[in-house]
């Protein structure tokens, strides 16, 4: 049991990531820090789908056309992550935008100050 | 008869709507008047033709649940009371909105709605039917209930559409527990329900269509939105009390025990007891409620809650001999009560008089509206001539062959209550002298005749049980199958 | 203003830092990196002119509208080259079934329209990566 | 053709929108009606697909030709086509009542929104028909980003910090359907949903990993739908969104994650193996809860949209206890109440806009006094739908109630019906009061210069209509019901 949770402990790094992620946003009032945490929430599973590709004693899988019995690691999982790495990105710089935007209307990017702020406009 | 049937359906609808016509903008009544006498004479030409029994089916809505019509002999019972009355109800309302004009065309276009939908619960074929014109009557009789608008009329509306709304979704319940254990909603003589439902099954249905058409038949824990709902203009009480809404929900009820349930399952469930009981305690509890009211609105309504309580005996009991006498009151009640409001209603209007302790001596000013106010009263005791005589003669002779000697005595207790309540109102508007300060107006004949002919009616029944006697045992015989 | 340091270090390593990526967004078909990486590191340049010589200075060589047209352009591009396949008669994005000559392995014009397709999503990942840095930097 | 008619809806709806921003400086108008017609043609289409789904299979289309499971596969099952018809239809007619709530806006502005609608459209489509995990993934945050894009359409300070609130939810919602399609990737070795299902089922996986799955994808999916205790984002970002933004993501949009979320379960473990991982009955409970939660706490509103809102949490409660009894009557009545709670809500949506518009932008319900009178069609509208809500019999609400009366009967879980009705009474309590309201109220003369809300007839009749006569639908619906379930 041990053995096999310490043999595959980038997927236990990459779960404990996520969970720092997670806390990270759902605890922290301050935007910038929830963003972020979005980030590194995001990156643990990258890292959890590049490890799952990784073929030990694997070369990185660029094709060498002279030699054909290299063994590579799997391609897929880098492959799909550089989507999931755009797709992050894009996130983040909507997320960014949407921070100095708050930040523009309320004067404050806390959480807690613009729950307070819009309950004040409502009232 | 599909032709008759999508009259009766049908018409009400586009004279609800007519209403709004412009060249109509000052006599809103009139298409409401037309619809409820072309009603009345279709749901009579339906006894002529040879089609009861026969299924007419609109349209499948979902898979299982279709739009579906019949006429068989409870169905005319109740579609001719409905669609009778409705004839004089719409004219008298149309005397006494005159009086009270505000925002006349929407009140009539709900009055008129409100046919279709008494209509769609009488000749409903199926369960489903059933539900939604009783969910429907729900709608158009409540903005029929706030029409005044004052915050105690917007009350009594919450509390009606409350009231309503619970009772139709229990009434959905146990719509889907048919359908579940039955596997069809198609109402059948003796019931859908196999030997092999189990009795829990049997009393769970039971107990909800108890709640969930009770609460419009008003049996007792459930009434309470009945004299709140008081608060409306007096022909809609009319309607409420004697015509659509409390029939409905006898109607309801008798439909569901009958055609659903099924006199066998009923007779297994061995619940007879407990429901009657409940009958009597509504019928003896509001009778004494009754006693104690002073507002002459709200007294009448205790009476209904009392009366409906004969009804929902019968029905309940599951006994032919009962069955047949609470079928007759069924009839009769709807023309005494109606007699009753009109009375009420005429007296509102020309002096504004509401309470009891200021209706002495009314007799003498108005003897036509009194007069007919003591004939519909003397019919609810249960004296000889008029015809609420019969109804009780039927009860007290099923009970007799039912062998509950306790419902004679709830009968007779509540004929003593009646009596105590009804007539003080006779003698004191006849023979006292003017105890308070009111001067009368003077009635438009609008006001008089409809309540007249009502009471006629009473007494016409009373004097002719062959007008009513023959189609009830007949229709008692195919309900018990 | 950044002092003059880093204006010259940035003026003599921007156009190797342009050149790296237009070399990563060719070589997409061949070697780990391509359209996006490659755009990226583009965006990035222009970014890095932006914060070392200022907003105007680059809005006058790249304005908000182009960077926004270019936006759509290369989404465009990818879309026009996928339906290639499509109009010759096979599904969207077919490449070798739809008869295109593939070329030899390992060269750089090879692999057919997977080429043509890394170039269109290069400009628009570097256009929106400058778009969205003019859109978060413009007060308005 | 028809083999790539799926692709070509997708693609081609991407470059319209992409093309939008270009022409809509010197043809505002003609762009605003080509986006539209575009959707309308792909209804066209995605009706085209569904009759050929029902009659000779499903379509599958494999992308550049490569097959599955090395390729991406494109599946269109009667449901997926289903769903596509429906969203195609709404998002069209949403989209012909745009230009009357763009008119003042600026011309950029109007070409980014076109674009993100469509480009949400797109997505949407993609994710329903794409049968590849990874696949599924991108649309899901493309659909996502473009969602919080128009969210954060309106220039108010509140509508920034919901798409914010939104954004960082949805985020971590996707962050947790990536890691369950990552853990799904690490043990089957493939991600095209066949193959992973197949290998699930043959690789006697250890329990807990399989529930970690379903667990991480019922997470992620039920925040991006707004299921009870996930819902904490939606009212905020429903309510501050422009009105067909309000339309569309309340009508279409966190429906079509209910249901990928079910075309995930039950392609991947199975419905028996749903209920043997005891996902069937959280789904059930998290349901019951956001239809019984959302009713309460729109009960509770005095703002028209944010009450609307909560309503969507509701009846996506529906639509997930639909799924979550399982059987053909449960996810029939699933999907039909996608199709009636996206012309309902739409509806709603549309015609209370156009009343806040004449309230000078006040959502304080008590502006509906009286409007009846100012605006009849759309209120007419305003009211069928209310009332469809609330489930009234011979409207569109009510076969959603019988159907799943019918799947908790038949599945032998008894308190599924009173959550039905108590939610119905509910909904009354709610919509009644704005009714009388609508057409009873008292109001003063006010002038009104436009009565016209485009788009909002067709809805409405479409509406009635399928309430009058739902059995065709339906018949359609439990044929779908059963590719998702076999």
């Amino acid at each position: 049991m041990v053995d096999k949770l310490i043999g595959n402990y980038p997927y236990l790094i990459a779960a404990l990531i996520f969970a720092v992620g997670c806390y990270t946003v759902l605890s922290h009032s301050n935007l910038m820090r929830k963003v972020i945490g979005i980030n590194v929430m995001e990156t643990a599973v990258f890292l959890f789908f590049v490890a799952s590709g990784n073929v030990l004693g694997g070369q990185p899988p660029i094709i060498d056309l002279n030699n054909s019995d290299v063994i590579y690691v799997n391609p897929l999982p880098s492959a799909l992550i550089l989507t999931g790495i755009v797709v992050s990105v894009s996130v983040t710089a909507l997320a960014l935008g949407l921070v100095v935007r708050i930040h523009r209307q309320f004067g404050t990017i806390d959480a807690d100050e613009i729950t307070e702020i819009r309950s004040n406009d409502n009232a | 008869m599909n032709m008759l049937i999508i009259l009766a359906i049908v018409i009400p609808i586009l004279g609800g709507l007519a209403v709004w016509l412009p060249g109509l903008r000052k006599h809103p009544f009139v298409p409401p008047l037309i619809s409820a006498i072309i009603v009345a004479a279709a749901v009579a030409a339906m006894r002529i033709g040879s089609g009861f029994g026969q299924i007419s089916t609109w349209w499948e809505v979902a898979p299982g649940l279709s739009l579906a019509f019949r006429v068989d002999h409870a169905a005319w019972l109740f579609a001719m009371l409905a669609a009778g009355l409705w004839v004089p109800a719409t004219a008298y309302a149309n005397s006494y909105m005159a009086h009270h004009p505000h925002k006349l065309q929407r009140f009539f276009m709900f009055y008129t709605l409100s046919l279709t939908a008494t209509m769609g619960i009488a000749l409903s074929a199926n369960f489903f039917t059933l539900y939604l014109f009783y969910e429907m009557l729900t709608f158009v009789t409540w903005p029929l209930v706030i029409h005044n608008e004052t915050a105690k009329a917007k009350r009594a509306g919450s509390m009606y559409l409350v009231y309503s709304l619970a009772g139709a979704a229990v009434v959905l319940a146990a719509m889907v527990v048919t359908w579940a254990t039955a596997g069809t909603l198609d109402f059948a003589p003796g019931g859908l329900l196999g030997a092999e439902t189990s009795v829990t099954v049997i009393r769970l249905l039971i107990g909800m269509l108890v709640v969930g058409f009770g609460v419009k038949a008003a049996v007792m824990p459930l009434h309470t939105w009945l004299p709140t709902a008081m608060a409306a203009p007096t022909p809609v009480s009319a309607l409420l009390h004697a015509v659509a809404v409390v029939n409905a929900g006898c109607f309801g009820l008798l439909r569901t025990f009958y055609s659903v349930v099924g006199p066998e399952a009923l007779e297994r469930a061995g619940f007879s007891t407990g429901l009657l009981a409940l009958a009597s305690i509504t019928i003896v509890l509001a009778s004494i409620i009754a006693l104690r009211q002073d507002h002459l609105k709200r007294r009448l309504a205790y009476s209904t809650v009392s009366q409906l309580g004969y009804i929902t005996l019968g029905i309940f009991s599951g006994h032919p001999g009962l069955l047949l006498g609470s079928l007759m009151h069924f009839v009769n009640h709807g023309l005494m009560k109606i007699t009753l409001f009109f009375c009420a209603g005429s007296i509102i209007t020309d002096t504004g008089i509401e309470h009891i302790s200021e209706m002495d001596g009314i007799g003498r000013k108005m003897p036509w509206v009194m007069g007919a106010f003591a004939v519909a009263s003397m019919g609810m005791v249960g004296v000889i001539p008029i015809n609420g005589f019969q109804s009780k003669w039927f009860l007290f002779q099923g009970a007799l062959e039912a062998a509950r000697p306790e419902v004679i005595i709830v009968l007779l207790a509540s004929a003593l209550l009646n009596a105590f309540y009804f007539f003080p109102i006779v003698a004191g508007a006849f023979f006292r002298g003017e105890r308070t300060e009111w001067k009368a107006e003077g009635l438009s004949s609008g006001l008089i005749w409809p309540l007249v002919l009502t009471a006629a009616l009473c007494i016409v029944f009373g004097l002719l049980p062959a007008l009513l006697y023959p189609y009830v045992n007949e229709t008692v015989l195919s309900l018990m199958n | 203003m950044p002092d003059m340091i880093l204006r010259e270090i940035t003026s003599l390593l921007l156009p190797f830092i342009q050149m790296y990526g237009i070399y990563v967004v060719m070589h997409g078909h061949l070697s780990p990196g391509g359209g996006f990486a490659g755009g990226m590191i583009l965006g990035v340049s222009l970014i890095l002119y932006i914060l070392v010589f200022g907003l105007d200075s680059c809005l006058r060589k790249v304005p908000h509208r182009l960077s926004s047209f270019l936006e759509s352009f290369g989404t465009l591009w990818y879309a026009a080259v996928g339906l290639v396949g499509l109009l010759r008669g096979t599904s969207f994005l077919m490449n070798k079934g739809a008869g295109i000559d593939l070329g030899t392995p390992g060269e750089l014009f090879s692999s057919g329209l997977i080429v043509v397709i890394t170039i269109g999503v290069g400009i628009k990942v570097a256009s929106t990566m400058l778009s969205l840095f003019y859109t978060l930097v413009e007060e308005d | 053709m028809l083999d790539n008619l799926p692709v070509i809806i997708v693609v081609s709806l991407l470059m319209t929108g992409f093309l939008a921003p270009l022409f809509v400086g010197k043809f505002r108008r003609t762009t605003q009606v080509v986006a539209g017609m575009l959707t309308l043609a792909a209804a066209g289409a995605s009706a085209v697909l569904l009759y050929r789904a029902l009659n000779t299979g499903p379509v599958y289309t494999a992308l550049g030709g490569w097959e599955a499971p090395w390729g991406i596969e494109v599946v269109v099952t009667p449901l997926s086509a289903f769903i596509m018809l429906v969203l195609t239809t709404i998002v069209s007619l949403v989209m012909f009542y745009m230009p009357h709530e763009q008119e003042d806006w600026p011309n950029q502005k109007v070409g980014w929104y076109i674009t993100l609608v469509l480009l949400l459209t797109a997505a949407l489509l993609g994710l329903t028909m794409s049968n590849d995990l990874f696949n599924m993934y991108v649309f899901l945050e493309v659909s996502a980003l473009a969602s919080f894009g128009i969210v954060a359409a309106k220039k108010d300070r509140n509508a920034g910090d919901a798409a914010l609130k939104y954004l960082v939810l949805a985020t971590i919602g996707s962050g947790f359907v990536l890691f369950a399609i990552g853990i799904t990737y690490a043990v089957t070795g493939y991600l095209n949903l066949g193959f992973a299902s197949q290998a699930l089922a043959e690789g006697q996986f250890h329990p807990i990993i399989t529930w970690i799955i379903a667990t991480f994808f019922l997470v992620g999916f039920g925040i991006k739908a707004g299921l009870f205790p996930l819902h904490v984002w939606l009212p905020d970002a429903h309510s501050s969104a422009p009105t067909s933004a309000s339309a569309l993501l309340s009508g279409v949009v966190v429906k079509v994650y209910a249901v990928v979320m079910a075309r995930v379960f039950f392609g991947l473990f199975g419905g028996a193996g749903l209920e043997a991982l005891g996902i069937s009955s959280l789904i059930r409970i998290a349901a019951s809860l956001s239809i019984l939660a959302g009713s309460a706490f729109a009960l509770v509103q005095t703002d028209i949209k944010r009450m609307l809102a909560y309503s969507t949490v509701a009846q996506v409660g529906y639509i997930f206890l639909g799924f979550g009894l399982g059987g053909v009557y449960g996810v029939a009545a699933a999907l039909y109440h996608v199709f009636i709670h996206g012309l309902m809500k739409s509806t709603l949506f549309l015609s209370s806009g156009k009343v806040v518009e004449l309230r000078g932008g006040s959502r304080d319900i008590s502006g509906f006094n009286g409007v009846g009178k100012l605006l009849p069609i759309p209120m007419a509208a305003f009211t069928l739908a209310a009332l469809s809500m609330v489930g009234l019999p011979i409207l569109a609400g009510f076969a959603t109630k019988w159907y799943l009366f019918d799947a908790g009967l038949s599945a032998g879980i008894y308190w599924v019906p009173v959550v039905v009705i108590i939610s119905s009474l509910l909904n009354a309590a709610y919509f009644l009061p704005i009714v009388w309201r609508v057409w009873f109220g008292e109001t003063e003369a006010h002038e009104v210069s436009n009565r016209r809300v485009p788009g909002l007839i067709p809805l409405a009749l479409i509406l009635a209509v399928v309430g009058l006569i739902p059995g065709p639908i339906l018949r359609v619906l439990e044929e779908a019901a059963v590719w998702l379930i076999s």
